[in-house]
């Protein structure tokens, strides 16, 4: 079996984790890997904790079982901390990318460490909202995108234009804020 | 042209290239994504083909008998409760002898409701005279349904084709997927097959047959599913001209020539299997794989031929067998009883409902069967 | 002079597999001439399924679809979008019982007049399942005999014309066998429609079926429109219209007693007379509501936009 | 572009006579030619298109004429009278 | 006071799976309400089949009957005949989407319709296929915008209770979350009428398929009946009557401006001033047809008997 | 009691003596007599049940779930297009694990339409979960018909049941059949099994199952299908005290024992097959036969036992075999596969759509057995 | 196989062939031997020419193949010998019984030769008709269950009694009339 | 009477808290008990049923609420605001 990096998407029903998994699988795409982006497979409503993933590996991934636990953890929504056993979702090298002003309490020694990125932030700066909910995944694909080590920001914001019809402009940014600002969390 | 395409977007894009004239379709989970990115290209205009918003999958595949038979290339979607609700009209189709194409994202069967992926919904129609496909990866997908058009609309042939995937592993999940630059080296050209109704040339679709004249309608069909497997043959070369992908055998062999026991599985457990197989190997455990792509017709002679001499067949069924093995490992049995092989066969059903079966998972199956006498079991996991 | 009035052609070519005295084979006659050799049939289960003739023989020398007995609509819908991208224009019609109709093809009936496909959807009620032997449908009325009503049908007759008004088709329009006439003005009005489902139904007696001798038929499809049982109407993008005889119908005295027509069916022998009275209530309260209509200015009413 | 692989098998052709139902008939219909007045109403409402209609007269096709009577019955003339076929 | 008047008592439970704002869930905590424990429920696929909860977890306190999706009607006929002969009255009710009801589902409801068998058959329209992600229904209104019409609806909506009048059945009403006291007086008598099927059809916001914030739902539900774009009535034996707040609407200075109802809504964001325009027209057209119906008597009008 | 009864006629009285709460059917043909004598029943008072005169199948298979749900006994029967209408419903009533009955009147599938005998629509649903069992005669269909309720409604089963038969050679042939006089001794007494649904008890039958928790509904229907051919040997065993009628093993061997070549049908061929055995047999050729009635679950080792150590098994198919050998045949094969035997194989598609099989045709047939492959073959006759 | 005695009824949709051949087997099972009655397997109408069979036998019938030819041709109305191929209908031993006066030209020779009833007449002197059709079957049954030479009359009235309800009397009658008239055709 | 044949276990049994929906919530409905005038409306026209009204006030079930806002909207005395759950 080939090794595979993985990133776990955790959100809300309507934050865009999906997209922002599309948009790291397209990336690696580009970048000569073999990569999958894949939902969650629930019948899960609006406002429910949801999940996506990202299996990305530089030879042919033939495996469809579920992804159990990333490389990185992208959380887009702190408060899921109380609702999802979080620590389960990160394996035991990998990381913490949170869409946060600082570290997440509880989740202290998890992986290799956290980093923070206040993506609401930057949605609400850049007004990237749909139906009224801030779209906090653009910035976290830059975030996380740049946690992970295997992209330049070039690539993020060439995967983001391949994906991304509306408001194009204001995506790149978010994505492009969300890799300047991300950081090691303060704890 | 490489994307990163969900299976179900796969489905659209072959359907897209193959430019039909009528969809008609009915949502379902996990089937819907087809049908929305289909009405987004006729929408762009990338498209041109009338889509009829049906009330019930009923009437989808009615509507597209309607269609057919004047002589429209069409297609559907469907899955589970849709396709058992549209079952009598599927049956239909094959009777009608017209070359409709449908996909089939596979899930469970209620009740209770289940949106996750079995194939209990694929096998209710493996006796209708459809050429049935399965693919394993949304690339599968995109090849295996512009196969489908070259196989049904064939003059050999006119008999419907479906191409089946897993509900979400293959339906949701983006891979990256190579499409055909021009579909219309592969494709057959639109109108090349006679409709049997035009009000030039007046003729009537089903009129009450006595019992010889039935039965030879239907031993007409025989010979012309008789003649899939090479028109399927045709097809894949010119696909694997164009491409390098190649499906002719209709089924695909890893590692099997000095295997002993041989997993046989279609879809997106297949990859995991890939997986077992290479770590049992690492293991100097002498297994191999099979994966099917054609399931109908049934290839016989190629897997009796893989199989034969071997010391055990796994066969990974994706449903529950109730009161039989399950349909493949039937028709595995079936392939061995022909040629006369003795092989030990054991059946697991396995991700039934959409249960995640892993590598360790068939691993521990190829344990299990060594110890247990043929037949089979079910696999509620480690 | 009636040959030289109506297309000499025959479309239903004789050597057909109706019983002796079909009043559906009689109305299928009329609606063929009326519209013509571009005219594809489509046809679920139903004893025109068997009318047709023995494969590989067929009666009809129009195109013919025969298709699922729920699915006629549906198929016509795939039909006619076909045709219409094919460059292909044609008549696209349904003939269907009422069993086909009322019961088991209400549903694509339904989604296709909501869909408002150009095709013709032609309902022949023999009120009841005819072909396998005189079962109770949704269109059998109330009192009539049948293999699974053996004491009389203690429901009500579906009022499928007036359903498929509130479906808002652009045109609703009943039939009869023995006034060719209408017929033909119909069928010519709904064929020159474009756009949207065109719903006709046929009233079409049945020797076996209603129990009488075959050579009443014409007389027996005059007599339920002479005492009003059955209605001549059309329902013109809302507007109601009586038509034909049943013009001349309103006044309660001009009809003729239901009874006329009830006591040569032996389906309705064992009627009583309090029955009979019943029936006749309900069909005086039926042109009442008829009158109400026409008052209101023809505009059919319902509730809800 | 012929039909192939069998599928001109499954289809019925527009036959007159699909079947003999002349041989259905328990009463024949006999026109009196000296009745008639050609007026068409046997032709019109014969559900079995059997009856000819023509300067000539009325010709009713016994091939496939099944009796119902219903010419009989509608000739607004009686021309027509129903005679058994034993 | 409302926890005064209204049973307390809640059978649709905390925790059940509905999105934030569901304006189906509201309306079925007040029906289940009315209806008390002696209540089965039928229930074909629908959004209400996941709200339900996972399996072995129920959100619901009487039972439930999952059904495929075109049989929920028939499989309520079946039970309330088997709890007839067993001796053990109850309520047996359809909650069935708009999808399960004017699409997939009609046939089997038509046939119970006609067949009138006690059960009381409600559909929430929330005016697409929710459940599967919002694609087109026959009961989407014109203009809006789903999956499968990504330019916005070209059909118009089909009037279900209106169709079920023309079946003649006992009782048709709508409902509304917003009038819980209207719904309470009309459940009660359907449930106390006996004999016949009782047809009622609630409008039923739904957040993430109409693209409004999930506070709005009440809101909406309200402004649906005050623009007239919903009118909450019903037709009890063809008695056609207008209830709660609409029978101040008839005058069209006393509704407001559909706009108010269509700008609240994501679905309709792409209307032109002409597509508002137009459907204000219909709208005010049907309350046109109202009055006259009015008029004549409140008796509802059809053509055949 | 012996009266002169068609199969379908002695449905109905089987029916009748069995007294379920709830019928509910939908006319075709062949079927309708069935349900035309039900209502003669009902009519003069000599069954006691509702009858819900439903506009399609579907709706009768759902109406049956209903009353199902909430206790009642239940029946319809159906045919064909009939059955392959309700498709959908029929797999839920298995899942939901109601013990409905019903009768299947075999027939021919369109297009074209064709009336007669044809087993394709019985063996769509051979994966469902429903017992099924197939009647060679009047009698059978009366017998097998009461022994279905004992199975369907037994605690350890609680799955539904049907009973097939030909169309005409057994739907309309009048012959002598004897009724158990007290039904009530063969029966379990009404309201044993405790229906799923109560108001006093309120419960949810289907709710949304993950994967495991539907895996885990699907694995118990296994468990009960296992105990199918216990129940059923128990309840024919009832049966066969009452009247000296045997059908405990669930199939019926003639002149088997010495045999070198068996022949396998269901149905009504069978009776010519037991007659070209003892034509053989005369002229001193070693056959035998084997008729199956149950099924579903498929007695793999009986039969498997049977077949041991013959030369050949010719599987007469009253069904086109499109792509796959035929159901019947890949049971046999999967017996023969699982038993690790190796006996000569062919099937031959026989009688398809009503076409007459004599006595001369099975004879023909070994004759071309022995000089064939094994495989499947369709015959056109002599 | 064993031995079977065949009897082949040809008349029209409604003249009751179905009706006689199930009288005919009651009778011969209340003489112990196992019947059947077996009507045509068609989609015919009214009027058409429809055909039923009888089939007995000392010894349990396993068979349900079709009927070919019969022992006995029981034809209810001669005016079928026109449309239908009467001749091969007859077993090279078996024997014609017609409702008919006398002889039916051209069938001369047919088997062990030609019985005659006037069926017609019985019937209406007895006024059994339905529908306006005259219920030739009955007194058909008489004469062919006597030309047989299996059964006694009273045989044959038990075996109406048993499955006849509507006009029991007339149809006693009927058979008792056609047992009676039935003779060897004068040519 | 006992269900066999593993039937029991394809019911689903009535449980408050079929999901643990108060983490769906982005904001939470807070009742300011000195405006509420117990009306009762909140509790009507909740959807989850995660409302109590009795004389001691109005208390929310927030391991239910899934925070719409529908009460606070409704709530005729504007007693109820929506807050922040980050
Ligand atoms: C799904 C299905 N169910 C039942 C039948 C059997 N069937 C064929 S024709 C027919 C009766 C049709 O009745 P109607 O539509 O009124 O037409 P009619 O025969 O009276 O002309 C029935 C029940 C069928 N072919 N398909
Ligand atoms: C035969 C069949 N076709 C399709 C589906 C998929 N399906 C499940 S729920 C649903 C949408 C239901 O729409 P509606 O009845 O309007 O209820 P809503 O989800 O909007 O509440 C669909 C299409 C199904 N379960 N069964
Ligand atoms: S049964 Fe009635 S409708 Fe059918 S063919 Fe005969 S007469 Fe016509
Ligand atoms: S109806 Fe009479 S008068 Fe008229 S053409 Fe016919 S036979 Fe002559
Ligand atoms: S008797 Fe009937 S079938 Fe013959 S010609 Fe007259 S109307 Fe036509
Ligand atoms: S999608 Fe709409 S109807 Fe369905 S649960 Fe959510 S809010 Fe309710
Ligand atoms: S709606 Fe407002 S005032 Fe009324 S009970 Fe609720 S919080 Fe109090
Ligand atoms: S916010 Fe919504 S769910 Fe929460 S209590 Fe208020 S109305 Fe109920
Ligand atoms: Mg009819
Ligand atoms: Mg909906």
């Amino acid at each position: 079996m080939p090794e595979t990096f993985d990133v776990v998407w955790l959100g809300r029903g309507g934050q865009g984790g999906v997209t922002a998994a599309l948009i790291l699988a397209q990336a690696a795409m580009s970048k000569g890997y073999y990569a999958l982006a894949i939902p969650f497979f629930g019948a899960e409503r609006r406002g429910a904790p949801v999940f996506a993933y990202n299996r990305l590996s530089k030879s042919t991934i033939y495996s469809r079982a579920r992804v159990r636990a990333g490389d990185v953890l992208a959380l887009l929504d702190p408060s899921l901390t109380g609702v999802v056993d979080v620590r389960s979702l990160v394996k035991p090298g990998g990381v913490l990318v949170v869409n946060s002003r600082g570290s997440v309490p509880g989740l202290e020694g998890l992986g290799r460490g956290q980093y923070c990125v206040d993506a609401l932030e930057i949605a609400e700066e850049l007004d990237l909202k749909v139906a009224g909910i801030p779209l906090v995944n653009m910035p976290m694909v830059g975030a996380v995108g740049r946690v992970s080590g295997l992209f330049e920001l070039h690539d993020l914001l060439e995967a983001t234009k391949a994906q991304i019809k509306a408001m194009l402009e204001s995506n790149l940014r978010a994505v492009e804020e969300g890799w300047r600002r991300v950081e090691k969390c303060r704890c | 042209m490489k994307l990163l395409l969900t299976g179900n977007y796969a489905a659209a894009y072959a359907v897209r290239d193959a430019q039909p004239d009528v969809i008609s379709a009915y949502p379902i989970t996990p089937q819907t994504p087809i049908i929305e990115k289909l009405a987004e290209f006729i929408d762009s205009g990338e498209l041109k083909a009338k889509f009829v918003r049906v009330e019930s999958e009923h009437s989808a595949m009615a509507a597209l008998i309607g269609a057919a038979s004047v002589g429209a290339r069409t297609y559907t979607a469907t899955s589970s409760q849709g396709l058992l609700y549209m079952y009598e009209v599927v049956w239909w189709a094959a009777g009608a002898r017209l070359p409709i194409v449908m996909g089939l994202v596979t899930r469970a069967l209620g009740p209770p409701w289940n949106i996750w992926s079995d194939h209990a919904d694929f096998f209710t129609v493996r006796s209708s005279g459809w050429t049935m496909l399965f693919a394993s990866s949304a690339q599968e997908v995109y090849d295996l349904t512009l196969i489908a058009y070259c196989v049904a609309e064939h003059r050999d042939v006119l008999l419907p084709a479906l191409v089946a995937w897993d509900a979400f592993e293959v339906s949701h999940t983006y891979e990256p997927v190579e499409l055909v630059e021009d579909a219309t080296r592969l494709l057959p050209p639109k109108g090349a097959w006679a409709p049997p109704l035009a009000a030039e040339d007046p003729a009537s679709l089903g009129n009450l047959a006595y019992p010889e004249e039935y039965a030879e309608t239907r031993r007409l069909m025989v010979e012309a599913v008789r003649r899939v497997p090479l028109v399927f043959a045709e097809a894949a070369g010119r696909l694997r001209e164009l491409t390098g992908r190649d499906y002719s055998r209709g089924y695909e062999c890893y590692r099997c020539e000095d295997a002993e026991t041989v997993f046989i599985a279609m879809g997106s457990v297949y990859g995991e299997v890939r997986s077992a197989v290479d770590a049992l190997r690492a293991r100097g455990v002498p297994v191999g794989a099979l994966k099917v792509w054609l399931y109908r017709p049934f290839p016989y002679e190629g897997v009796a031929r893989v199989l034969d001499g071997k010391k055990m067949a796994i066969v990974l069924s994706r449903t529950t067998s109730l009161g039989a093995m399950g349909p493949l490992a039937t028709d595995v049995a079936t392939a061995l009883a022909l040629k006369g092989c003795s092989v030990k066969l054991v059946e697991f059903s396995a991700g039934v409902g959409g249960v995640d079966v892993t590598e360790d998972d068939v691993v521990a199956m190829y344990k299990a069967a060594l110890e247990r006498e043929g037949g089979t079991y079910f696999w509620r996991g480690r | 002079m009636a040959h030289r009035v109506f297309p000499r052609e025959e479309y239903l070519l004789k050597g057909h597999v109706a019983c002796p005295g079909c009043g559906a084979a009689v109305m299928l006659r009329h609606v063929l001439k009326a519209l013509g050799p571009n005219t594809y049939l489509v046809i679920p289960a139903c004893c025109t399924s068997v009318i047709a003739g023995p494969h590989p023989r067929s009666a009809f020398r129009v195109p013919v679809l025969h298709i699922a007995f729920a699915a006629s609509a549906a198929a016509a819908s795939g039909m006619i979008e076909a045709l219409e991208k094919l460059g292909k224009p044609a008549n696209v019609v349904v003939w269907a019982g009422d069993g086909g109709t009322v019961d088991i093809g209400l549903q694509a009936l339904s989604g296709a007049a909501e869909r408002g496909h150009n095709i013709i959807y032609i309902c022949y009620d023999n009120e009841a399942y005819m072909n396998t032997g005189i079962q109770k449908s949704g269109s059998t009325p109330h009192g009539a005999w049948t293999t699974t009503t053996p004491s009389g049908n203690p429901g009500f007759k579906k009022d499928l014309p007036g359903i498929m008004v509130s479906h808002r088709v652009p045109y609703v329009a009943t039939l009869s066998p023995a006034y060719p006439n209408d017929t033909f003005a119909k069928l010519r009005k709904a064929a020159s429609m474009r756009g949207g489902l065109k719903y006709l139904h046929a009233l079409t007696p049945c020797p076996p079926g209603w129990r009488y001798d075959p050579s009443l038929t014409i007389e027996l499809s005059r007599l339920a429109v002479e005492t009003g049982m059955w209605v001549l109407y059309e329902v013109e993008n809302g507007v109601f219209r009586l038509t034909g005889p049943s013009r001349a119908l309103l006044e309660k005295g001009k009809r003729k007693p239901v009874a006329e027509y009830l006591k040569l069916q032996g389906r309705f022998r064992h009627l009583s007379p309090e029955d009979v009275e019943r029936i006749q209530r309900m069909v005086d309260e039926n042109w009442e509501r008829i009158a109400e209509m026409l008052k209101e200015g023809g505009e059919h009413s319902s509730e809800q936009g | 572009m012929s039909r192939s692989a069998g599928v001109e098998k499954i289809l019925a052709r527009p036959t007159v006579g699909a079947v003999l139902s002349g041989g259905w008939r328990a009463e024949r219909p006999v026109v009196d030619a000296s009745k008639c007045k050609l007026c068409g109403v046997c032709w019109l409402f014969c559900p079995d298109a059997a009856v000819e209609v023509s300067e000539a007269g009325v010709v009713i096709d016994y091939d496939f004429c099944k009796g119902c009577g219903i010419c009989a019955r509608e000739c607004p003339f009686k021309a027509i009278t129903m005679v058994s076929e034993r």
